[in-house]
């Protein structure tokens, strides 16, 4: 990182306090958006800017060699401005747009000023790295879900692209499409895996990209895709014929684009979609294993995610649970209170070792398969159990509005449900 | 002789109720969760149907109101399978329809069964077809019933309340509420009684709870008491303090209404079971009953747990439901079905999302609602922690001045 | 049941009164049967007695169509004995036959005189019952259990034995065998099922019958086999060639029967051993869907000894923990200690009710395959857990074996590795 | 840099280790398993091996005494990974190997960590070489460290010590015990104090436990003091009692050991995940990192989660030791460590015996011990009742008195 990212974050500091943190009013939209059907939403042209001889890639990063849980120095000023943008934006906000169905743009527009979209892509192409980041990702993704993961979600859903075509694209595909991710107005876009059926396996895909003279045409049903209604580019998992799994890019513009809403028990402000392809035009984006690569830095994406989430479980019961009084003291006295947060404390504290151990992994080029399946594993489990134990702590009151436990355990179900959608 | 199936003279009953709930509440069931401040008129015509079935003989005790405890030997001596058991048979039926959408059925509240534990044969006559919501929660003191701060103070024949009540299930469209009060702070548990309100009476104001994760489309109230003169024959039971007696009066009504309560996560959780069930085996598992689970595939033994501690909380429901009717004591047995249908019918409606993956997560189907609306089951009339204190009480021979 | 059964208590109880309650000494065998490796154990000749025209077979016993937890007037006295063995007999002697890894002769001779093989044998072969009777044997062997699992199982064995030759015998096999079972002295027999590998499935056996002019010849090797070293008779699951895995009846006299000590975790005092076949005469027993019903009620006496032990688990840490203090106070008086004992408690009853429903549909001749299913899952889960959770509640008394709850917690796990052995 | 690989500076030591472990200890196990009470003489030899990794310089803290804290910057002033974080990773391949012997191990005993953890230098060079066992618990008070029974008076330049101590592990073997008792009962917690008593110090006596569920290859003894008399310079640490310091003088003792008895735990699991998944590869059962769980088959599905919990416990305990290394508090993490590690070794030892069936049950393999020695692991240095409460206290800010 370095110059590239201080001139970034000093420009959205000062956006962030002339602006977000003095609204006093949210426009709180009434219905949600359910049962819409609509066309793809591509509004603007992507054409290939100045290209590089070969596509720009990462190198892993170099470790020192010794056992550290101290981030960078970079890392803590990116966490540091990322904190302040959930606890001051995001959590706010999450109530309305949850009820919504949808982020309000000026939180998107916020979010891409904050350079989401660059954390993974090389100085070179106008990014703000040197080399492989995914443990800033994680960092990242884990402080903004802090403050809301459908928030977090719909903000982080277009760095999903960028950063899938800084690993994987070729030279074409990162000269049409970064400049858009890199410049001032960054195009809602997404990354769709996950198909409509019960046990579906990322390795096994419906849809199906079937080789033309150029390019291929896919054809199938994408699930639970974040502003599929908004986004102008997607990347799309479909079956290679008889090759395998593999990603494709999109444009949102063809005819074959179908979106549908699909509301979900949470995630609300991300906006969830199904996208219907039907003969769409598509090219390839990177081999058969960075598909598998996308699969794991995908799942450890929700790990982070889920690892903000149950923080926020945690920072919210434990004065709650301080403060509440029966039979005379305050509920936290009671051995199965005290208990439950000290096992939300653990059980977190372990989520995140685990996740931080599979993102340190990827970043400095060692495999990290069987890290990303360990922490998805505990992530989803224990993830889910923080949600309910967090309402369960307040009781009556965990189960209303009023308060945002309910929401996060909403949020934290689709932890191991979702794959795709974002990206470290 | 050791019997578990549904006993034979139910069956049909039964029957009727799933049918009820398959063809009523379930069509209904995700307009009402969306629509959540709409009152399902559906349910008018529902509650006639529920007041026939009552009426007609083939079973008894179709709703909340069934869990009556009557005296007397059975007529042939032997043991008795009544209105309590076949109140959570029927609940769970509805309950695999809509927990909300029952909860919402006019006369069945949790305030009636309060009314059929503790009335006297004159209140009962005078209550009926009374729909009455039960208010016990106050706004500061979650799961501590003895901690209640609403009196009631004794002013020539009327009873003048005072206190706020809060999470009032069906407080809003109910015809009257079952309020709990003090009628002397000093005198602890004993001197807490249940008043049956009328929602016109004066001094009672009630406002409905905006939003909620679940139950959507039932209503929660709110409801103040500023002054509010009761008729003193509306204290349900005896209007004497009996320290001995303690908590014993009121109480009474938790052994009747938390086997109904574990029925609806029963019956909400076989729901999310039958259905991710169906959507396995679209997805080309299936269970298998002989064959080590280790061996089957990861879907199906997870199934195979959840279902069995399913049938473990039915089966202790029902333990509960026919220990009242055979007029044993089961207030250990009704904690005891309450705490684990609680825990487990929040924990498999989660678990059914997440193996339905998109499907579940989604509102292509119920799935997720049903992962919403389990998760109070775990909480209202007593959490499972206030379950797990009673249980260990009894077991330890404790009282709740040593367990607390 | 009726007459036949009177008399028999009438005779036991009359021992139990003169005899065993009066021991004071007892032989501990200071060293494990560890490592021995000898032949099969057959003393005496089995031949047909008067046999009937057709098999005896027991009708499915008829129901009341009443919800119903009250045991008959039947089952409340023959379990009234036997629980009174169980405390006066096996308990007592419980931590010597672990340690000596074998239950005394006595104790097994007690047994046999409390016509515990006689449970699911007519009246007309000389057995106690008119109808089927597998709740009576949930109920005997929950109640052993109470006492000693080890022993149980031990005590148990040869009836599983008895009852498959009762219920799926033909009626030479019925007249050659059960007149000895039937009779003062009990011969040491076992139904082996398990086979030494990792993720045993009964349906899947290794052991071979292979078909010869009559009867078959056997071979393989059975593991966890109750008193091998002893057994006269031997009820042995295999392959019947291409059709499936059936019963069959074998004695242990032929040469080719070996068997090896297979000392355990725990189940010491039922001196577990490895069957080894090679070429060995056999009959078969009953047919491939009576196979299916053995394995069925097999694990349900499993589920049926679970219930047992753990309710003595709950028995014994109940007046523990109210009599051990810490910090001024019995340690029940704290939550964590008390939700434990709440949660034995709870999940012990829902292990009990799941298990009883399942031997009363089998008892009432109703499928029951999936009830078995959920019992075992649940026996088998909740049982270690209870185990476990015993041991914990004692602290480092738990771990030591002036206590009994270190065994419990070994023979506890038995129950999710256990086939055969035994039969309700 | 976040990185929470093996230091690369220890990976030769840790190989050590395992070899030690792999060719030493673990064809020994089952031998002292069964002959409970017999000497493991091949641990002489091995100590002596120890004492030689420690003073190769490959690395530091080969067994419990690497665990005191040095003051002061590393060499280069960065993050510094030294002999807590390189204990623990010796510990989890020594008892990868087996449990009860490395508790067997001469001059390794959790003793030599607290006179590693208090000692002034000038005692840690005096208890140089001595194997130490560490006596807290007394028959009266399991858990409750604060509760201590045993005195400690001052009487000329000696303390005399009077009491009974229970579960001293290698407390029949070791040269000395490490004993906690209170210089003045009113005082409470801030007056408990440790002292090295050596084992022919007269008025002590030394009785072996007869037969424990498992680690059967360490003697565990109790121990009793009637009128012993200690030279007061073997009284660990200060003498003061600093009533603010409260009880922060011999309970630094457990941030360093608690990750030791952690890493106890985590090797032990390894040791059953290994075998286990060598058996479920022997029935055709393959571990897929990448497929989804629920599309695998249910032992794989089981697997997987025992080594994400497992994970989580080796991860944790290496943040404790990493967090001591540098100085910094590290008590909630230590118990975090202790708590995840104490009741996840054993359940995945427990389940390992019921993944691999009869083979896991009986003594044909190991398996069965490893779920018995487990078990002890979620008991001593304070049970996961004791944890919980630590952590719980740590994160609700509150006091011994008021969540209790």
């Amino acid at each position: 990182m370095g110059v590239a990212l201080l001139n970034r974050l000093a420009k959205s500091r000062a956006i962030d306090r002339l602006g977000l943190r003095k609204q006093t009013e949210r426009v709180v939209f009434e219905a949600t958006k359910t049962g819409f059907r609509t066309a793809g939403a591509l509004t603007r042209t992507f054409t290939a800017a100045t290209k590089l001889a070969k596509p720009s890639r990462l190198p892993a990063a170099k470790g020192t060699g010794r056992f550290d849980l101290t981030p960078t120095e970079d890392q803590q000023m990116v966490v540091g401005v990322v904190t302040e943008f959930a606890a001051e934006v995001l959590r706010p906000a999450a109530s309305a747009a949850d009820t919504a169905g949808t982020t309000d743009a000026k939180v998107l527009q916020q979010s891409s000023e904050l350079g989401l979209s660059l954390i993974e892509v090389p100085e070179e192409l106008g990014g703000i790295v040197r080399e492989r980041s995914t443990m800033t990702g994680v960092l990242v993704a884990e402080a903004m879900a802090h403050g809301d993961m459908g928030q977090a979600v719909a903000c982080l859903a277009p760095a999903a692209v960028s950063t899938a075509i800084s690993l994987w694209g070729d030279s074409d595909q990162q000269a049409t499409y970064l400049p858009a991710f890199t410049g001032e107005s960054v195009p809602p876009a997404a990354l769709a895996v996950v198909e409509p059926r019960p046990l579906f396996d990322p390795f096994t895909l419906k849809t199906r990209a079937t080789r033309q003279r150029t390019g291929y045409l896919l054809n199938g049903v994408k699930s639970l895709v974040p502003r599929g209604a908004e986004a102008e580019v997607f990347v799309i998992a479909a079956q290679l014929e008889d090759q395998g799994p593999a990603l494709f890019l999109i444009e949102s513009g063809h005819a074959g684009v179908t979106i549908e809403a699909e509301p979900s028990m949470g995630l609300r402000a991300a906006s969830l979609s199904r996208v219907i392809l039907q003969d769409v035009p598509a090219v390839q984006l990177g081999t058969l294993d960075d598909y598998a690569d996308c699969v794991r830095l995908s799942r450890l994406g929700w790990c982070a995610l889920s690892l903000g989430t149950a923080k926020a479980v945690l920072d919210y019961v434990t004065p709650y649970v301080n403060e509440r009084t029966a039979f005379g003291e305050p509920i936290s006295h009671r051995q199965s209170v005290a208990f439950m947060v000290a096992n939300i404390g653990i059980e977190l504290e372990g989520m995140r070792l685990v996740t931080y151990r599979a993102g340190s992994r990827a970043e400095q080029g060692l495999p990290f398969a069987r890290e990303v399946a360990l922490a998805r594993r505990l992530c989803t489990e224990k993830g889910m159990q923080i949600g309910t134990d967090g309402v369960q702590l307040l009781g009556g009151h965990g189960f209303v509005k009023e308060h945002p436990v309910e929401r996060w355990y909403r949020d934290l179900r689709a932890v191991g449900v979702m794959e795709g959608a974002v990206l470290v | 002789m050791i019997n578990l199936e549904t006993p034979r003279k139910f069956r049909a009953f039964v029957n009727q109720a799933h049918q009820v709930a398959a063809e009523m509440l379930r069509p209904n069931s995700r307009q009402y969760d969306l629509a959540e401040h709409a009152y399902p008129k559906e349910l008018d015509m529902l509650a006639a149907m529920v007041d026939g079935l009552g009426a007609s003989g083939t079973g008894s005790g179709a709703g909340a109101s069934g869990v009556r405890r009557t005296e007397g030997t059975d007529d042939d001596g032997k043991v008795k399978n009544g209105s309590n058991l076949s109140s959570v048979l029927s609940i769970m039926e509805m309950c695999w329809g809509d927990v909300g959408l029952l909860l919402s059925m006019p006369r069945q509240g949790l305030g009636n069964s309060a009314i059929a534990s503790v009335a006297s044969d004159e209140q009962l006559k005078r209550f009926e077809g009374v729909w009455a919501g039960m208010a016990i929660t106050e706004p500061g003191c979650g799961s501590d019933s003895a901690g209640i701060q609403t009196t009631a103070r004794l002013d020539g024949d009327h009873y003048v309340i005072d206190g706020e009540k809060i999470f009032v299930t069906a407080g809003g469209r109910c015809d009257a509420v079952v309020v709990w009060a003090t009628l002397d702070k000093s005198l602890g548990r004993a001197a807490i009684k249940s008043f049956v309100v009328f929602k016109d009476t004066p001094g009672m104001t009630v406002e409905r709870l905006e939003h909620k994760l679940g139950i959507r489309s039932s209503d929660t109230a709110t409801i103040r008491f500023e002054n509010c003169r009761v008729p003193a024959e509306n204290l349900l039971g005896s209007a004497q303090i009996d320290a001995d007696k303690g908590f014993a009066g009121v109480m009474q009504t938790f052994d009747n209404t938390r086997p109904l309560v574990a029925a609806m996560a029963v019956g909400c959780a076989r729901a999310s079971l039958e259905l991710t069930r169906e959507l396995l085996a679209d997805a080309g598992v299936e269970i298998d009953y002989d064959r080590p689970v280790h061996l089957q595939s990861a879907a199906a033994a997870s199934y195979l747990q959840m279902e069995a501690d399913w049938e473990a909380a039915y089966l202790l429901t029902l333990q509960a439901a026919w220990l009242a009717d055979n007029s044993q004591p089961n207030s250990l047995q009704a904690s005891m079905a309450k705490a684990k249908a609680g825990r487990v019918g929040n924990d498999i409606t989660l678990r059914c999302v997440e193996l339905t993956g998109s499907l579940g997560y989604s509102e292509h189907h119920l799935l997720e609602k049903w992962a919403r609306d389990s998760k109070i089951l775990d909480i209202f009339e007593g959490t499972q922690q206030i379950q797990q204190l009673i249980v260990a009480r009894r077991l330890l021979g404790k009282t709740s001045a040593e367990l607390k």
